[in-house]
């Protein structure tokens, strides 16, 4: 049987897994979008949404959507008992001014200093868009990526250093991948779990930096609610 | 006492002028001026320079403004993939962009509100937005300058309003609308609701009438 | 009959003749503060504290005071149809960023360029404190003084240049005193008005600037609720 | 899930270690966090850096504190002249002020809330506070540049809470208050009221429960 790297959803999986309970977590785009149907039930999260909510529950049911309460996406949410709404601004003063435990982003690079790359990729038509990243990642107390460990034609997406147009530099603590869990250190990029059945040569093998192995590397725990 | 309240929208914007700045409240399809940026759409006018989060989605938001043209030079944050009419008008090189963070949007927005010309941000250090603005490092941290950014006009999207312009929102509807209420010159809003001074409590006011100008009551989206 | 000065509440009511309908207001401590009384029944006047209040009421009659509801001088107020209470960076939001229509201080000097000096005497004994008025100074739209036209030994207050530490430059735009009202221009100080059975020539000696008088000089009115 | 909330004052603070700094909310007399200063000079603490608009009126408010010579250094826009304990260390040369425009407080706040290290304002330029601060022309303007200000606690007055920490103050009680809750690294809430999870609307909610770390109920000012 072939070694099968993680799925989005195992990913999401995996990263709901370092959310800690009474959190106040932002998730980006993509697959840290779906990390919230992943959180335990013994733990209250509160999520946290740039167009100014505090305290965002699952997605609103068809019929059920009201247009005035839409998250990050502009898709219709829902709110959870103690939330909060506020403008803009203050939304951001809760990004950039370090009051967010946890933030989750996708990313097209992560370098092995901890920047990250995630709003535009080279040569693309379109004049791009920034939105709330740069804010987010420049200002979480601890700023998880998650993504694929290599793009569709095989070139790492951990790399030494970043040659996307970068989001922030030096603010990645945590890289979840379908491959691997790295943490960003002062030394370099701590290899600390891999995927079912890799193993640390053949994830280091896939990565574009040196990854930092020390002592034996577990694998990731997976067998939540989709496991 | 001065009457901030209009009859209808074709009104409330008939002296914004060919040239005007007009900052545009709203966020992923809430809270949008809709029914003012459809007003601006029929007079026609031209060679506007619009603050706004996004760029419109097709013909809706923002998007008629691209279509016919009428806007010149945008400050965005994210224009976003289905801005269709903007991105035509950006590739023929028609419209002047500026790029940034939706957060450094937010503050230079409010710098403008609270008389503060400039301040130091971490965000967008070592990246392209940088490029060109002054770096210092404060506290240890790399930072970059950003200015205020104001407007002859706002258009603002509220839900309640009373008679003298104090305002509510609704829900995430709220977004950037308090923001650009206070940053523009003479601030306008369309409302679902126009209810009686001193039916609101006060502690519940979030745009306190300082900040508005004229108002007239919509109905739809 | 000897010429009598204006009492501080006639200098009071005849600023509050300055005050549009619907104006957004700032008064200050001392004769400012005596505005209030004297708006006429026909004008709505917002005003503002700097603690959080727009649309402050009269202050609170005896055994209804409620001290969770105070202006700037810690009396007990009560706030009008149509006020909002909000915290005080956004109380300064509208007086630093040009939002006040109109803001009235008392001052120890006022130079002829319009710099102001109300917030420290030299040599006095203290910390002294600044309190608002910088903020109220710098950005109203249009900033009143009122106040004597001269100190307890005679010395005029209205001068070339201020002696006292100063609180903002070139920001007041009217002069009104129990002398006179005098107006802030690019040319100068302009002597609008002068106290009933003055005389320019005497109000000019009473003053430590050059005033410029521009045809006749009409006498202030009063009469108001008090007159 | 954390409980936020402490059974008694003297609990609440029992960390707060000499040499901190502390944020306290309050002004002219609304929405100090009395309870919580007497349990600090119960506790004897000292060194203490307050930064607070006003230094006490006798022994209430912070008074208590400077009579106690628990207070080393003062951030303040008005001290008061009703603060004779204040006034009386400053005289002896005990304590170190720095004075600044009360605007300029509660911006100082604010950007160390919203990670701002620093910005300009035209608040207190040609006069004493702007000596040996940098200053220059922005917009035709001249502006002094003004530093974030933050502190280890905030000393917090609230209201009402929810168990989970979103607060809502009462009247002119709620001044300096949400911005100290923002702006330092760990928030402490004395609260008339704590009430349960949703309980609050949304839509009212003054401080957002993610600046809120501890709460105390407290009876009496």
């Amino acid at each position: 049987m072939p070694k099968e790297r993680l799925t989005r959803e195992q990913i999401a999986e995996r990263a709901a897994q370092e959310l800690p309970d009474g959190a106040y977590v932002n998730l980006g785009f993509g697959i840290p979008n779906l990390m919230s149907n992943y959180v335990l039930a013994d733990k209250t999260i509160y999520f946290h949404s740039e167009n100014g909510i505090l305290g965002m529950g699952p997605r609103a049911k068809a019929g059920e959507e009201d247009y005035d309460l839409v998250d990050a996406m502009k898709m219709p949410v829902t709110v959870i008992p103690g939330a909060a709404f506020f403008n803009q601004a203050e939304a951001h003063t809760m990004t950039r001014g370090g009051h967010l435990d946890v933030a989750v982003l996708g990313a097209f690079q992560v370098s092995e200093k901890g920047d990250i790359a995630n709003w535009k990729v080279p040569g693309a038509k379109g004049s791009g868009g920034i939105g709330g990243a740069m804010d987010i990642a420049v200002g979480a107390l601890r700023l998880i990526v998650c993504m694929e460990h290599n793009a569709k034609d095989g070139a790492p997406k951990v790399v030494k250093e970043c040659s996307y147009p970068l989001t922030a530099i030096e603010c990645v603590k945590t890289v979840i991948t379908d491959l691997a869990v790295l943490d960003v250190t002062p030394q370099g990029l701590v290899l600390r779990e891999v995927a079912p059945g890799f193993t640390p040569a053949e994830v280091q093998e896939c990565t574009g930096a040196k990854l930092l192995v020390r002592g034996s590397v577990p694998e990731m725990k997976l067998g939540g609610p989709l496991g | 006492m001065k009457n901030k309240i209009y009859a209808s929208v074709d009104e409330i914007v008939a002296d914004v002028p060919d040239g005007a700045s007009i900052l545009f409240g709203g966020f992923g399809g809430a809270g949008f001026p809709n029914n003012l940026i459809r007003a601006i759409a029929r007079k026609g006018t031209r060679n506007l320079t619009a603050i706004s989060n996004n760029c419109g989605s097709g013909e809706n938001e923002l998007g008629i403004l691209f279509k016919n043209k009428q806007i010149r030079k945008v400050h965005a944050s994210f224009p976003g993939p289905t801005a269709n009419y903007f991105q035509e008008c950006y590739a023929a090189g028609e419209i002047e962009l500026e790029l940034m963070a939706q957060g450094v949007l937010c503050e230079r927005l409010r710098a403008q509100a609270a008389g503060l010309p400039a301040f130091f941000t971490t965000v967008g250090v070592g990246t392209e937005v940088a490029r060109g603005k002054e770096e210092r490092v404060i506290g240890g941290k790399r930072c970059i300058l950003e200015t205020a950014l104001g407007a002859d006009f706002a258009f603002v999207k509220a839900w309640k309003a009373d008679r003298i312009g104090n305002l509510v929102y609704r829900k995430a509807a709220r977004n950037f609308n308090p923001l650009m209420a206070a940053a523009a010159k003479t601030t306008i809003v369309e409302v679902d609701e126009i209810v009686e001074v001193g039916a609101l409590d006060p502690e519940v006011i979030i745009t306190p009438s300082i900040f508005v100008d004229r108002m007239v009551r919509v109905k739809g989206r």
